[in-house]
């Protein structure tokens, strides 16, 4: 029992990651009924950017000291001797690191966003009135771009990058097993679903979010009433980014930087097609699902059946609900 | 000029070769592929050797994809299954034939189709092609087990047999070469003739408006399996090639990547035509060679320039096809039509 | 020919059909009005075999096709048209015909493939066939290569009659066949319809808003409204109907010519 | 480079002789020409691009030295994004361009891929980055060598280690490549030989794996030792992370592709010295070792001649590049001495030939070359203090 | 107010629907479009409120003007926020949204303009809709969708609305209702309309001019009472049939009776 709630909980904290990424996917769909294929790759320059920002530009000569370290007294007091790993040594790293995670993140967000509106407007733009195909496809060939792209930029090396939050281990006895889990998991487990949450929230009961439901029901009929569909558009791929920056630091603070979190955005469509595409609740079920399944697989079956957990779950729920647990069935008037 | 060509009946109205461009043009083809091998390297055969075996596979694809309008992004585990097929085949029994054994991939693939195929019924567009995505991943998996590594090699994959006919065994790419383009021309020709019969439009009916099909007495159901079925046999078809020209086979070739860039033949040739996966896999297959070789002639091989060369060549890949969708949508077979267009009225007009 | 006894069908709760029955007899046309929303296309759908009805039968020459799928229907001789044309827009417009004869053809698999034989042959005879019956029959002859999502309505409206023609049907379901169409157009459908039946003696099932059409080329007129069927019986019978009026026309029953243009 | 008027007169030609030239046409190359497909993309891009100009370095130190036998060389290197079939289209290609004298191959994949066309006029001699156990098969794969012991032999070397201490279990973590799984087998099979129980064996994803998860697994089958396999810079660093952060004992160790200095360097600096006592198999001496490796030296000087700012270290990676250069070199040198012709089987012969070969730094001990690969290693562990890899045993024969 | 002079449209740039057509609204005028299906009254809609592109056409000749200013490349929502607003054929609202919220949606087309929104006047307009504001839009009657969309429309305070197909889809009795609404809104607001109807004695009871349209042309144009007495339109529109003996759909011989305006 101990085990199995061990499980559940990395389950659900890689199913928040899962959500994270899923949320741009569909607020992209959503807005602009393309699905992107590329938004793992995004998310990928999501990485890269918050790690420019926060190793590479930190380090950079014209930074000042305490960016890369900030190290004032009251820290070092605090910190004491205090053993690696200790919760204590763990948070006053993370302090002492915060100026580099704030840069990197609030660079990622800042070059990624702008990432974004480049391809909204030279790929996604002359697009319009295209079949869907099309636009799906176009994010395809969007992939090798980017991919390209980055492997100029960055020559693909494997690197560290800081967590968002401090990172200690956390200990605890349930059902007389020995449970743990990383503090810094957790802090991404509360940034994902808190970005996930506002999202919602904002579309509900916001004016803006009211024009882009209204956008995402029939994107004609709300050009012709006066919304700005374009700029719906745009901002649809700013949300997309934006939570593509922050899921590409926490993905690569936690399994490190790697041209893979590219494909890893792949295999999240499985998700969102099991959530269904247009429904960021159904999605946000299906991640922590296939969150918990893979984790449980992990755990009984091994690494290899993990992987092909989302897309055994996706064609078991697509058989018995063809458009995900929540999605809207487009009706065929006969 | 090529204008006006009457027709005395309706069945050489219904014709395929109906006029003279098209059947010179068409010995002119023909006679292209026979003597090229014995002017070509062997990289050029190897080339033209993967370019006839996905030919194969994109026009099976387009059965699928162009014709009954259903989408799939897991066709490369068709292939795979074609390609197992055959090594598992020669595995038990060496000395098969090797057309007994591209019938049997192929059946053994359209078996695997007809299976892949039952979500169709229910999931459509987006969906079905992540239905089929997923079940891609799925029979890799499989393939990669242990248990059935004995006859797939596991995820290390295994050594392929050579064909041998008549106890000629084609050990050479130029010999390779003379096995795949009759293979590959025959299914071409089956495919064009498919499209003009009943079968065939039943097929392009369900593309166009399912329900109105089913009025019609078309049995969705069944017309979807038997596409699923023959796109399947297609892509079967081609792996057993596969198998028979490489070496070795791998699991990880007939993953994603092959199934999309089936799909970037497809798209980039025109779906719904006979010409345009012959058209999109020569673009997309050849491209990105020459972007490699004007690349190694620019930096005469040097291997420090790599380090951007092949990102470079990327970009360059992935700008194409997107180009392609913003200015050509319907991929390269509109080009052709217009040069045609244009010169079947030209001089009298633009 | 064809009759529908005591068929009903509701959508999560709310009754598209109540209990609805008549009978075509054969030959004959019978015409189904009513308002938007009355059930029409839904009773279209359980006749085609899109829906199947939750209770009640239907008869088809004696047989039970209330279970059948709407494609062994088609095998039978059920043909039908839609409101919203159904044409297959990637197609010419001999194409779109030469589908219609689907079930009357019988090459498979292989020798389609092949193109040998029976496959050859049976696309020369139906292709003569389609020629004769329905292209020149329909005056379609001057655009019999054009792709269909080209033609003007009116065009495609006469081309997807032309389809279910080639089906040689016995029996027709025509859903609104001059719907949007004006008065020039209208004609000539009343015109084509009227010379099927006399042709062929083919059955027809016609949904229709054109009163004046309905009322002059009908036998028999069926009236549902809410699903309900308030009327059966001869045009004149159903003009004179009070209920009829109360629903379809409007308490003011204004003039034939507002009813006449009630509008898709 | 510039796109001038003979690059665009130079790649008409390329375009016509890669596509058309038939084989009989082939003129003599005033070079030895090697060419090498490397992973510049792709999963193990990091490698790729860190070993690319060690062949340009390589290219120019020969030719300066007045080339092999009086002539120079030529390499040319091309990405293969780790794909094999990529990697085939390449040796294909350099083949249609003129007589081949030495490949160098990007993976395993890649090598079994290639290996049985390599027959008659096909026959290169062929080095490659990997040290799979089916290339050590001299009857099957004639043309083809590793440059130090397979992956089987740096798993038993590890193994018999850990029976040394004293081991009693251990857990395989391994990527789920060709390359993860090439000695697993073997290592079960030499586990169960020496008495240590395999606790654990977990498959990951070859970059970006879930580490929380392996890192739970780990914890629960609770090993002495663990061994990792088939990862290069990712994974292995952040899983050993996890553990110690979970406060996981395990000793862990890798093999030659997961031992590069200055990936641990890199995480030490960036994440704390958790990677302290980390050790692995590494046939090969390390760069800063130099003692008694005027090899060693003497590239160090030219690193520097060439590249002021060079940092005084090679990556092992690079070394294994390297040295397959130098073997072929060596043969080539011996055959053209010997006034036989260059061909594979001559230069084949020649390899198998080599005994007692003091290769001058790379090895401790001088070697051997049996089936076509060179069964000695070490086992070093990372002092994440000096930031160097100490070796912990003596060079071990296989 | 709105004038569309000598436009070619064409879709895919290949299935041409507009051959050069002209025709133009005055303030305060309402105008309607009449045409058999496929004529391309939709189009000109389109045209004339920039949603040609999503749909892949394009204005390949002509000129639109709206008060004056060329409009052929204007985005939607600029041609809203400067008070022309498009209503578009099968009321198309959003149907999983509240009446409200609907509502809400369409005042972007006050953006940049100094009005606010007054969503009581449109509730006093349509009291039905106060009743359910906060219903989803979905589960409204076909005859309160109507009145939504054209709420919509309202909510933008419009110089020009350009209406299509209100009557689409509704019993007798609910035109007739929809048509007065219509016709309040010309009179009250003093928006210009430009209507898009089938359902031809409908739009004559409240329309000031008529224009005829026929195979992406006008054929036929001018003041209603003129329109209402030519014999063609009689025919072809009204329904008004052949006078003198009442004629039958069956009695209909095989030749066809052509109206005079055609080529």
């Amino acid at each position: 029992m101990g085990q199995f709630i061990q499980y559940m909980i990395n389950g659900v904290i890689s199913g928040s990651v899962l959500a994270l990424i899923a949320l741009g996917i569909v607020a992209v769909f959503k807005a602009t009924k393309v699905v992107n294929f590329a938004h793992g790759h995004l998310i990928l320059f999501g990485a890269y950017f918050y790690f420019t920002f926060s190793v590479v530009l930190s380090e950079a000569a014209f930074m000042p000291d305490w960016i890369r370290s900030w190290d004032p007294a009251w820290l070092q007091a605090y910190a004491g001797d205090a053993a690696m790993f200790s919760p204590k040594a763990a948070i006053a790293s993370w302090v002492s690191d915060l100026p580099r995670i704030l840069l990197g993140l609030i660079g990622a967000l800042a070059a990624n966003a702008v990432l974004a509106l480049i391809i909204e407007r030279l790929v996604m733009r002359p697009l319009l009135g295209q079949s869907a195909f099309a636009m799906i496809l176009s994010t395809v060939g969007l992939i090798w771009v980017l991919e390209g792209s980055a492997g100029l930029i960055w020559t693909a090396e494997a690197e560290q990058v800081p967590a968002l939050g401090p990172n200690f281990p956390i200990r605890f006895e349930l059902f007389d097993q020995n449970l743990f889990l990383f503090s810094g998991s957790l802090v991404n487990l509360v940034v994902a679903l808190l970005l996930f949450a506002s999202l919602m929230l904002v579309l509900r009961y916001t004016r803006s979010g009211v024009a882009i439901r209204a956008t995402a029901e029939d994107q004609s009929t709300a050009y012709a009433m006066g919304i700005n569909v374009p700029r719906v558009f745009s901002t649809a791929w700013l949300v997309a980014s934006t939570t593509g920056a922050v899921a590409g630091a926490i993905l690569a603070s936690r399994n490190g930087l790697s041209p893979a979190i590219g494909l890893f955005g792949l295999s999240v469509l499985a998700v969102v097609l099991m959530g269904g595409l247009d429904s960021f609740a159904g999605v946000l079920i299906a991640s922590m699902l296939v969150g918990i399944l893979s984790s449980m697989a992990q755990w009984k079956l091994g690494g290899g059946v993990a992987e092909i957990v989302p897309y055994v779950a996706v064609l078991v729920v697509i058989l018995i609900r063809p458009h995900g647990f929540m999605g809207q069935e487009e009706i065929e008037r006969i | 000029m090529i204008t006006g060509h009457f027709k005395t009946d309706y069945s050489a109205d219904e014709g395929i070769w109906s006029n003279w461009p098209k059947r010179w043009g068409l010995v002119a083809a023909l006679i292209g592929l026979a003597i090229f091998p014995f002017m070509a390297s062997n990289y050029a055969l190897l080339l033209a050797g993967q370019i006839g075996i996905f030919i194969v596979a994109v026009t099976g694809l387009n059965v699928l994809i162009g014709y009954t309008g259903l989408m799939s992004l897991g066709h490369g585990a068709f292939f795979a299954v074609g390609a197992y097929t055959t090594v598992a085949i020669h595995h038990e029994w060496p000395l098969t034939f090797p057309l007994i054994t591209l019938v049997i991939s192929t059946v053994v693939a359209a078996a695997f189709g007809v299976l892949f195929g039952l979500p169709s019924l229910r999931v459509k567009g987006l969906y079905l092609a992540v239905a089929t995505l997923s079940a891609n991943f799925i029979i890799l998996f499989l393939i990669e087990q242990d248990w059935l590594a004995e006859w797939t090699g596991g995820v290390r994959g295994t050594e392929t047999p050579n064909a041998v006919f008549f106890g000629i065994e084609l050990v050479s790419q130029q010999a390779k070469y003379f096995f795949i383009m009759p293979v590959m021309v025959l299914m071409l020709l089956f495919a064009q003739n498919l499209f003009r019969t009943r079968f065939g439009r039943a097929l392009i009916a369900i593309r166009d408006k399912d329900y109105s099909a089913e009025i019609l007495g078309i049995a969705l159901f069944s017309y979807k399996l038997k596409s699923f079925a023959i796109s399947a046999a297609y892509c079967g078809a081609a792996g057993s090639l596969w198998a028979y020209f490489f070496p070795a086979i791998l699991p990880e070739d007939f993953g994603l990547n092959m199934s999309i860039t089936l799909v970037v033949c497809l798209v980039a040739g025109g779906m719904g035509r006979t010409l345009g996966p012959i058209f999109g896999t020569i673009l997309i297959l050849l491209v990105p060679e020459m972007l490699k070789v004007v690349a190694a002639a620019i930096t005469g091989g040097d291997a420090t320039s790599q380090t951007w060369v092949s990102p470079t060549r990327d970009i360059l890949f992935g700008l194409m096809i997107i180009g392609f969708l913003i200015f050509e949508p319907m991929g390269l077979v509109n080009i052709w039509d217009r040069f045609w267009r244009f010169m079947s009225r030209w001089p009298f007009a633009k | 020919m064809l009759s529908v006894t005591q068929a009903s069908l509701a959508f999560g709760g709310i009754k598209a059909l109540d209990d609805v029955s008549f009978t075509a007899a054969s030959g004959e046309i019978t015409a189904i009005i009513g308002p938007n929303g009355a059930g029409k296309t839904s009773l279209f759908n359980i006749i085609s075999g899109f829906y199947k009805p939750q209770q009640g039968r239907i008869l088809f020459d004696e047989q039970d096709i209330t279970h059948l799928r709407a494609d062994k229907r088609a095998e039978l001789g059920i043909a039908r048209t839609f409101q919203n044309i159904a044409l297959f827009r990637g197609m010419s417009v001999l194409e779109n015909i030469k589908l219609g004869g689907h079930t009357r053809l019988s090459t498979g698999f292989w020798s389609a493939g092949f193109f040998y034989g029976e496959a050859r042959r049976e696309e020369a005879r139906l292709r003569a066939e389609i020629e004769r019956d329905v292209i020149d029959f329909l005056e379609l002859d001057h655009i019999r290569k054009a792709p269909v999502a080209a033609l003007p309505y009116g065009l495609q409206k006469r081309v997807e009659l032309g389809r279910a023609l080639a089906m040689q049907p016995k029996v027709l379901l025509l859903d609104e066949p001059v719907a949007g169409m004006n008065r020039e157009e209208t004609e000539d459908m009343a015109r084509f319809i009227l010379d099927i039946q006399a042709r062929w003696g083919t059955t027809i099932l016609l949904v229709e808003h054109d009163m004046g059409m309905v009322m002059d080329i009908s036998n028999q007129v069926v009236v549902l409204n809410f699903g309900r069927q308030i009327a059966l019986g001869t045009p004149d019978q159903v003009q004179a109907n009070p209920a009829v009026i109360e629903a379809y026309l409007g308490t003011s029953a204004t003039t034939e010519a507002t009813a006449t243009e009630e509008p898709a | 480079m510039a796109l001038n008027r003979r690059t665009l007169l130079k790649t008409g030609a390329a375009l016509t002789a890669a596509s058309m030239a038939p084989s009989i046409v082939r003129a003599e190359s005033p070079h030895w020409r090697v060419a090498a497909s490397l992973p510049m993309t792709g999963p193990f891009a990091t490698a790729g691009q860190l070993v690319a100009p060690a062949f340009s370095e390589f290219e120019q130190q020969v030719n300066d030295n007045g080339g092999i036998g009086g002539r120079p060389i030529r390499i040319e290197v091309e990405d293969s994004g780790y794909i094999p079939r990529n990697a085939l289209a390449n040796f294909q290609r350099a083949q249609a361009g003129g007589d081949l004298h030495f490949y160098y191959g990007d993976s395993t994949g890649f090598m079994e891929l290639v290996g049985p066309t390599l027959t008659g006029d096909n026959a290169v001699m062929m080095g490659s980055t990997s040290f799979a156990s089916a290339l050590s098969d001299p009857a099957n794969r004639p043309y083809q060598f590793m440059a130090g012991p397979t992956y089987e032999d740096q798993f038993e070397i590890l193994l018999r280690d850990i029976a040394d201490k004293g081991g009693k279990t251990v857990a395989f973590v391994y990527s789920d490549t060709e390359f993860g799984r090439d000695p697993i087998e073997h290592g079960r099979r030499v586990a169960e030989e020496l008495g240590i129980e395999v606790v654990l064996e977990e498959v990951t994803r070859a970059e970006g794996a879930d580490i929380e998860n392996h890192v739970t697994k780990l914890a629960q089958a609770n090993p002495e030792y663990t061994i990792l396999q088939g990862y290069v810079t990712g994974v292995w660093p952040q899983l050993i992370g996890g553990a110690r952060a979970f406060g996981l004992t395990t000793q862990f160790m890798g093999t030659f592709w997961g031992m590069e200095k200055i990936i641990a360097d890199r995480v030490t600096e960036q994440a704390g010295p958790f990677l302290d006592g980390y050790q692995g198999v590494m046939p090969y001496r390390y760069f800063y070792d130099q003692e008694d490796a005027p090899f060693y030296r003497e590239l160090g000087e030219f690193k520097r001649s060439v590249n002021p700012g060079f940092s005084g270290y090679v990556t092992a990676w690079e070394l294994e590049g390297r040295l397959c250069l130098e073997l072929w070199k060596l043969c080539m040198e011996r055959v053209i001495e010997a006034d036989k012709e260059v061909t594979p089987d001559n230069l084949m012969a020649e390899l198998g030939a080599i005994r007692n070969w003091d290769s001058g730094g790379f090895f401790g001990e001088p070697v051997n070359v049996v089936n076509n690969k060179i069964g000695q290693g070490r086992v070093y562990r990372y002092d994440a203090e000096s930031r160097l890899y100490n070796p912990v045993s003596d060079w071990i024969q296989v | 107010m709105l004038s569309i002079e000598n436009i070619e449209v064409a879709y895919h740039h290949a299935i041409q629907v507009l051959k050069g057509l002209t025709l133009s609204v005055e303030p305060g005028e309402v105008v309607a479009l009449l045409g058999a299906n496929g004529a391309g009254k939709t189009t000109v809609l389109k045209a004339a409120s920039g949603l040609l592109p999503l749909e892949n056409g394009s204005i390949d000749a002509g000129q639109i003007l709206f008060n004056d200013s060329p409009i052929n490349r204007v985005a939607p929502h600029e041609l809203a926020r400067a008070g022309l607003i498009h209503v578009r054929e099968g009321r198309r609202i959003f149907a999983e949204m509240t009446v409200e919220d609907n509502l809400i949606a369409a005042s972007y087309a006050l953006t940049g303009r100094k009005e606010k929104p007054d969503y009581d006047a449109v509730y006093a307009f349509f009291p039905k809709l106060k009743e359910r504001a906060h219903q989803t839009a979905g589960l409204l009657s076909g005859g309160e969708q109507q009145m939504l969309a054209i709420g919509r429309a309202l909510i933008g305070q419009p110089r020009l609305i350009l209406l299509d197909e209100p009557s689409l889809g509704l019993a007798p009795r609910m035109v007739d209702e929809i048509f007065d609404n219509i016709a309040r809104v010309n009179q009250e607001q003093g928006a210009s309309i430009l209507l898009v109807e089938q359902n031809a004695s409908a739009a004559f009871r409240i329309a000031h001019r008529g224009f005829i349209l026929e195979n992406g042309k006008v054929v036929l144009e001018g003041p209603v009472e003129q329109l209402r007495e030519n014999p063609d339109i009689q025919t072809f529109y009204l329904g008004v049939g052949e006078q003198d003996d009442k004629k039958s759909f069956r009695n209909i011989k095989h030749y066809k009776r052509r109206k005079r305006w055609l080529n």
